[in-house]
């Protein structure tokens, strides 16, 4: 497709001065206007928003996998009483790779995206700060939604938008760990120092070493199948 | 001595019923009353107060504001709004120069460091010496009978200032400022100075009083072709878009003055506002029946003053939206536009105040 | 609920078990510098270096599971010696490649990648200064440089470099006597290690540190590695021949002040628990001898003939046995001083 | 006209010295010499900012310029070697945030075409809208920019505005404005549901609507036509010779469009034209992105009409993959599992695609066993064209310095990387 040829003699830049000045007054006089006055209205966002991250500690398995799959390194694990993550909002770039990555639907978006800090010290969110959502002081009265029906219209209604989101759990097949080669065992007892809910214990006896695995507490995070050098241990579908 | 200079001060007086008794009351007082003569002294009233200083104090204030929030308005946005909320953002230029006075005043090395800090200041000069030759209606300073030919000579000195000021600069930017200034200097004032001579002609006079006397019908539908070279050289002269080109931030980063800063750039921005403010009224002279209006029996004396103003500063608002319409020519489009469109127009506007005064009375 | 044991091996000394592993190896300056303990660390503490083996900071970073002394050669060392068991003894000579002999060891490999035994394989191979670097192997055509053939008479790290590859890949080792001992206790100790499918052993008397080996030829002998295109042992003389084309040699006795303490135990000379054991000794100039021990490496061998890769040549059984005796009496264990 | 040059020594400014800048000091020294004398544009630069153009004026004629991009610089292929090649999709969007969709896309296809999945028809179409919106929404920024360069500040707030609708159609679709992340290897994170789509496909004509405006005032304002025409022309020959690429190569009259050449995603199915123009000045490359706003916002009602049901994720991804969740709609819950341990084969894989702003190169070489590239390369549009912006600018005037530059879009993050 060629591009139309633009006309520039005497008549037809006079056309496009009175062209131009008969939009710049009639928008002077009868704005298309999109502004959102922000503080005291709020946009209305998708659900699907990907904004602050909450977590949710029961779910948690301490699988370490949002922390591992972060671009920016942003998460780091917590120790508490097991391994939990948390953010720093000075690294964090909201691409959720996180909230997709878990796999019990521990780490939930939210439509929150005006969090302010103090200093680079605060940004560091832990886990115990994740659980609810951070002190809202909501000025908005009004939520603004983009509406077309044929023209943009901003539609303002006097309500105040939830910004705490409902997450449906991903359905999961729940796993626990086992010892599938034990010949291969070194008895170096990592798999005992990562696991994050202590399932694996490790007993030491004249000449021999006890290794245990709990499958009761295993939440199958299948840290230690990660971390075993020698293949020792593997994921088994948890019957029942 | 002083009793004489009061007289005088007595005898030439404006007169506005609606505070007259307060300035009866104020007359009584010894000192006070000296103060009050002097201020309502026509020829100071019209300097420091209306269409003087305190005009372009609200003409300042009013206008950044107005074309701020007239651009937004067009632009689909808001504009100034969170200084003083309830006033939707008025006093956002007051907040502005506020911070201007705060704020710290830079006088680079290389720079010719007393002309730097004066000229800025100075440039006041040439800017209230035409206001002394604007009348509106008994408010005057200075009467003349070729008042108009004075202040188109005045305002031809304000660009001398600016040069001056790129000058002592000292900066390639503000060289390069300067020059398109000058440039543009020539570029529009033939024109201008044709088509003030092509409605002096038509008048008859260039006393300002004759020319609001002779404005039955507005000088705009006398001669309108006169009225499009005034207000395209209006827009030259003040360096609004479309002809911002001596400033052009995204070219030369304002021009002659990209060394300011502080209250001193505060300062020396207003100018183009002060100059917009005197072509305007100049321009409501001519084109649009000068002081003439209704009278209103409250404000007495003070009534013409009001709608020269109120005139002027309409034309100005109007003026402030081509800011929101037109991007910057460049210099030699400008020039060219200068040197051909428009002074063949001019000549043409000139041809027919000939034409009306010669041949049609 | 899972449970299984380890056995752990005694401790000497009352510290970690490197610390053990250091006083009673190590320190004692018995030890091969085989690497095979850096191969099982399972915190990848212990290094191998040119220089005796070290674990930085071991005090802290040990976490004591007793791994390195259980496949530790030398660990409660009884030292092996004789030729050993074996199914065929002959000489060969790759008509592929070319080597400093008859380019067996290189062949082997080769066959064995072409006969899909093995994934990758572990070479080593020099920079400019005969300083080993090692490299592992993924297919023929890296076998084709130049530099990964020769024999180098210096460490080399090739033990811990089967620990990147021995999870996902079935591996083939080269190396010394002392390192196949390694293997051995390797696959004892953890089935991971059963994906190391060949293990070639080279004949040994003993191997130098490279920097004391090269500072030895430019001090004592004026030689530049640099200018070196070839070193070999012949008939008791060390010769490096040169890019010029003249040859130093000199008898193997001079370098006495600079072999490791660690080799002067080692009685082993033909590789005795590899799975074929390749050297030039027992062979005409231009021929290898090849040990074959175990079945695996007896394919490989097959392989090679069917497809005509070698040709045979003479071997003389005795001359190895005589050497493998020579060892046994400059080596003495315990030793004398 | 005969010229004098005045013979009055003058001493080279000092301030050059301490700047690094890439030009030897004789070069200074002899533009002061004659009647010439730089011009230092940037890297403080009203406009744009983050590259420097050292320009020599003779009068107000450029006599020749010399760029020194660079100060965005962040060593992206670099930084590449050393993420997984899932977390390269974030960082791989960064170069040129309005383009994000173009440029992850890009990234994915080669990913894609390395490991050879077949993508399902439903997400290619969805990557096709996300792109075309990506693709307005960059023209639009850089018509905005060119707007601002030449002082229109209406011109720089209209195309904002409409990219406002843009945000919100990409927001409803993605959850993220922009940076969305949103394209992965085999599919798309999630499936975009129906009401989402109608939004987009009004948000179509609500967009043309207020580019007419936009049109009226700035497009086909005399003034701005003034500015552009005629202004930095490369002829067809040049355009060629200098590897200028994308609408800029199209304004000069060259035919080249990789989606219609290599095609790739949905382009094949749906109806449209490469944008050309013949005079290759200012203007002229202007008004060929402006046009190609028209085709994409066509090309995205066209692939929401013609979009297929199905998934959105490539099932080969979940094949030997021990994860609980293998949802062909919804990556949530897989992510880890799928992408965490992604290994590409060993070889080297190339994909062209044709990002707002022109051909847009990733390469990347794996070396078969590593879970991070071996080595990524990006070729970015605004490198390629560097050098046609630097020639055209020789001959013109130094006001029209920024209406070229604004002509060219040209943006120095995507040129540096």
């Amino acid at each position: 497709m060629k591009v139309e040829k633009v006309e520039f003699d005497a008549l037809s830049r006079i056309i496009g001065h009175l062209n131009a000045i008969s939009v710049g007054v009639k928008q002077a006089i009868k704005p298309e206007r999109i502004t959102t006055e922000y503080p005291r209205e709020r946009r209305k966002l998708p659900d699907n928003f990907r904004g602050l991250i909450l977590f949710e500690k029961d779910r948690c398995i301490s699988c370490f996998r949002c922390a591992f799959i972060c671009p920016a390194n942003a998460i780091q694990m917590e120790l508490y009483d097991n391994y939990y993550p948390s953010i720093d909002y000075s690294k964090c770039i909201f691409c959720h790779f996180c909230v997709d990555s878990c796999p019990t639907t521990a780490l939930k978006q939210t439509k929150i995206h005006d969090v302010a800090f103090k200093d680079l010290d605060e940004m560091v969110v832990h886990t115990d700060e994740m659980i609810n959502p951070p002190e809202l002081l909501r000025e908005d009265k009004i939520t603004v939604e983009y509406k077309i029906n044929g023209k943009l219209v901003l539609e303002r209604k006097r309500e105040v938008e939830d910004l705490i989101v409902d997450v449906i759990p991903v359905k999961r097949i729940e796993y626990h760990s086992a010892c599938v080669n034990p010949q291969n065992c070194l008895g170096d007892a990592l798999c005992a120092l990562i696991c994050p809910t202590n399932a694996i214990t490790v007993v030491e006896e004249e000449g021999r070493r006890i290794m245990k695995i709990d499958t009761a507490k295993c939440t199958g995070c299948g840290l230690c199948v990660r971390e075993c050098p020698t293949k020792t241990l593997g994921l088994v579908r948890r019957e029942g | 001595m002083l009793d004489a200079i009061f007289e005088m001060f007595k005898g030439n007086m404006v007169y506005i019923p609606l505070i007259q008794p307060i300035v009866n009351a104020l007359m009584k007082i010894p000192i006070v009353n000296y103060i009050v003569a002097l201020i309502l002294w026509k020829p100071f009233f019209a300097v420091a107060i209306l269409p003087g200083l305190g005009g372009i104090m609200i003409v300042l204030l009013l206008m950044v504001y107005w074309e701020r929030k007239l651009t937004a308005r067009v632009q689909w946005r808001v504009g100034p709004l969170e200084v003083c909320r309830p006033l939707r953002g008025l006093i956002q230029p007051l907040a502005d120069g506020l911070r201007y006075f705060f704020q710290e005043v830079i006088v680079h090395v290389e720079a010719h460091r007393p002309y730097y800090v004066q000229l800025p200041i100075l440039t006041f000069i040439p800017v209230l010496l035409p206001i002394l030759f604007i009348p509106a209606g008994e408010i005057v300073a200075v009467r003349s009978q070729y008042a108009i030919q004075i202040i188109v000579a005045l305002i031809a000195l304000i660009p001398i200032t600016i040069i001056a000021i790129g000058w002592a600069s000292n900066n390639r930017f503000a060289y390069i400022g300067t020059v398109r200034e000058a440039m543009m200097y020539f570029a529009y004032e033939i024109p201008f100075v044709i088509a003030v001579l092509a409605m002096i002609l038509m008048y008859g006079s260039g006393d300002p009083y004759v020319i609001v006397e002779k404005q039955t019908v507005p000088g705009i539908v006398m001669n309108p072709i006169a009225f499009l070279v005034f207000f395209i050289a209006t827009l030259m002269a003040t360096s609004r878009l479309p002809f911002e080109i001596p400033e052009a931030d995204q070219e030369i980063a304002f021009g002659p003055f990209v060394e300011y800063s502080g209250i001193l750039f505060g300062i020396v921005m207003t100018l183009a506002y002060e100059k917009l403010y005197i072509m305007c009224l100049l321009m409501t002279i001519l084109f649009f029946g000068g002081w003439s209006g209704f009278a209103i029996p409250l404000l007495g004396d003070l009534t013409p003053a009001i709608w020269l103003f109120v005139k002027a500063v309409v034309i100005m608002l109007i003026i402030a939206l081509s800011r929101s319409i037109y991007p910057r020519f460049r210099l030699d489009q400008a020039l060219r536009l200068g040197w051909t469109s428009m002074l063949g127009i001019s000549l043409f506007s000139l041809a027919i105040a000939v034409v009306k005064v010669w041949w049609l009375g | 609920m899972y449970q299984w044991e380890i056995k752990i091996p005694k401790k000497i000394h009352d510290t970690k078990f490197f610390g053990n592993l250091k006083i009673e190896v190590i320190d004692k300056g018995i030890c091969s510098h085989c690497g095979t303990c850096a191969t099982i660390c399972p915190v990848n503490g212990i290094k191998v270096e040119d220089k005796p083996i070290y674990f930085p900071n071991w005090e802290k970073e040990c976490i004591d599971c007793g791994a390195c002394i259980k496949v530790c050669p030398r660990w409660d060392y009884k030292p092996l010696n004789g030729i050993g068991d074996y199914l065929e003894i002959l000489a060969a000579k790759s008509k592929r490649f070319k080597g400093q002999d008859g380019a067996m060891v290189t062949e082997i490999m080769a066959s064995a990648f072409e006969m899909d035994l093995i994934d990758r394989a572990i070479f080593v191979g020099r920079d400019e200064n005969w300083k080993p670097i090692t490299s592992i192997v993924k297919d023929i055509e890296q076998l084709f440089e130049e530099t990964i053939r020769g024999t180098k008479y210096s460490f080399a790290d090739v033990m811990p470099r089967i620990k990147e590859v021995v999870k996902d890949y079935r591996v083939g080792v080269i190396g010394t006597p002392c390192m196949m001992s390694g293997v051995r206790k390797l696959q004892q100790e953890s089935g991971i290690f059963n994906n190391i499918k060949l293990a070639i052993g080279l004949f040994c008397t003993e191997n130098f540190y490279h920097w004391q080996l090269h500072e030895f030829l430019l001090k004592e002998k004026n030689v530049e590695m640099k200018d070196a295109v070839k070193t070999d042992i012949k008939r008791g003389k060390f010769i490096v021949s040169l890019k010029n084309g003249s040859k130093v040699s000199f008898p193997v006795k001079e370098f006495d002040p600079i072999i490791p303490s660690g080799c002067e135990v080692c009685q082993d000379f033909a590789a005795i628990e590899s799975d074929v054991s390749v050297g030039s000794v027992g062979s005409k100039a231009g021929y290898s001898s090849v040990i074959v021990r175990r079945e695996n490496a007896k394919k490989v061998l097959d392989y090679i003939f069917e497809k005509e890769y070698a040709e045979r040549g003479e071997v003389n059984i005795d001359a190895i046995q005589k050497l493998c005796e020579f060892k046994i009496k400059i080596h003495p264990y315990p030793p004398k001083h | 006209m005969k010229e004098f040059s005045i013979d009055v020594p003058v001493e080279p400014p000092t301030e050059l010295k301490p700047l690094f800048v890439p030009i030897p000091a004789e070069y200074v020294e002899d533009a002061y010499k004659s009647d010439e004398f730089i011009v230092l544009v940037g890297p403080q630069h009203p406009g744009s900012g983050h590259m420097r153009i050292i320009v020599k004026v003779h009068g107000d004629i450029i006599v020749d310029a010399i760029p020194d991009p660079g100060y965005v610089h962040r060593s992206m292929e670099k930084i590449a070697e050393n993420r997984l090649y899932i977390q390269n999709i974030p960082l791989f969007e960064r170069p040129s945030i309005m383009d994000n969709a173009n440029f992850n896309l890009g990234y994915i296809r080669a990913i894609e075409e390395s490991l050879n999945i077949e993508v399902p028809e439903r997400a290619k179409y969805l990557r096709t809208i996300m792109a075309e919106l990506c693709r307005i929404g960059t023209h639009l920024y850089d018509a905005a920019i060119l707007a601002v360069f030449i002082g229109h500040t209406t011109g720089f707030m209209y195309p904002f505005a409409v990219r406002e609708i843009i945000c919100e159609c990409l927001v409803r679709m993605t959850g993220a404005r922009f940076t969305s992340s949103f394209i992965i290897p085999g599919g798309v994170r999630r499936d975009v549901d129906k009401k989402v789509l109608d939004f987009v496909r009004k948000a179509t004509f609500e967009i043309e609507r207020r580019l007419k405006n936009f049109e009226k005032i700035f497009i086909k304002n005399p003034a701005t036509i003034a500015r552009l025409r005629e202004v930095g022309v490369l002829s067809k020959e040049e355009a060629i010779k200098y590897g200028v690429v994308g609408p800029f190569l199209r304004a000069s009259g060259v035919e080249y469009d990789v989606r219609k050449i290599e095609s790739y995603e949905a382009y094949d199915d749906l109806d449209w034209e490469i944008v050309v123009a013949d005079e290759g000045d200012g203007y002229a490359r202007f008004l060929v992105r402006v046009n190609e706003i028209n085709q994409s916002l066509n090309i995205i009602r066209q692939a929401i009409a013609k979009i297929p049901e199905g998934d959105v994720i490539s099932q080969d991804l979940f094949e030997g993959v021990d994860s609980s969740t293998k949802n062909p709609k919804d990556i949530r819950g897989a992510f880890y599992d799928v992408f965490a341990n992604l290994t590409l084969p060993l070889g080297e894989t190339t994909t062209l695609t044709e990002a707002a702003r022109g051909l847009l190169l990733y390469t990347i070489v794996s070396d078969g066993e590593s879970n991070v590239p071996y080595r990524v390369r990006i070729v970015t549009p605004g490198w390629l064209y560097l050098r046609g912006f630097m020639e055209s600018l020789k001959g013109e005037r130094l006001a029209d310095l920024q209406a070229i530059y604004g002509s060219f879009g040209y943006f120095p993050p995507e040129a540096d990387r």
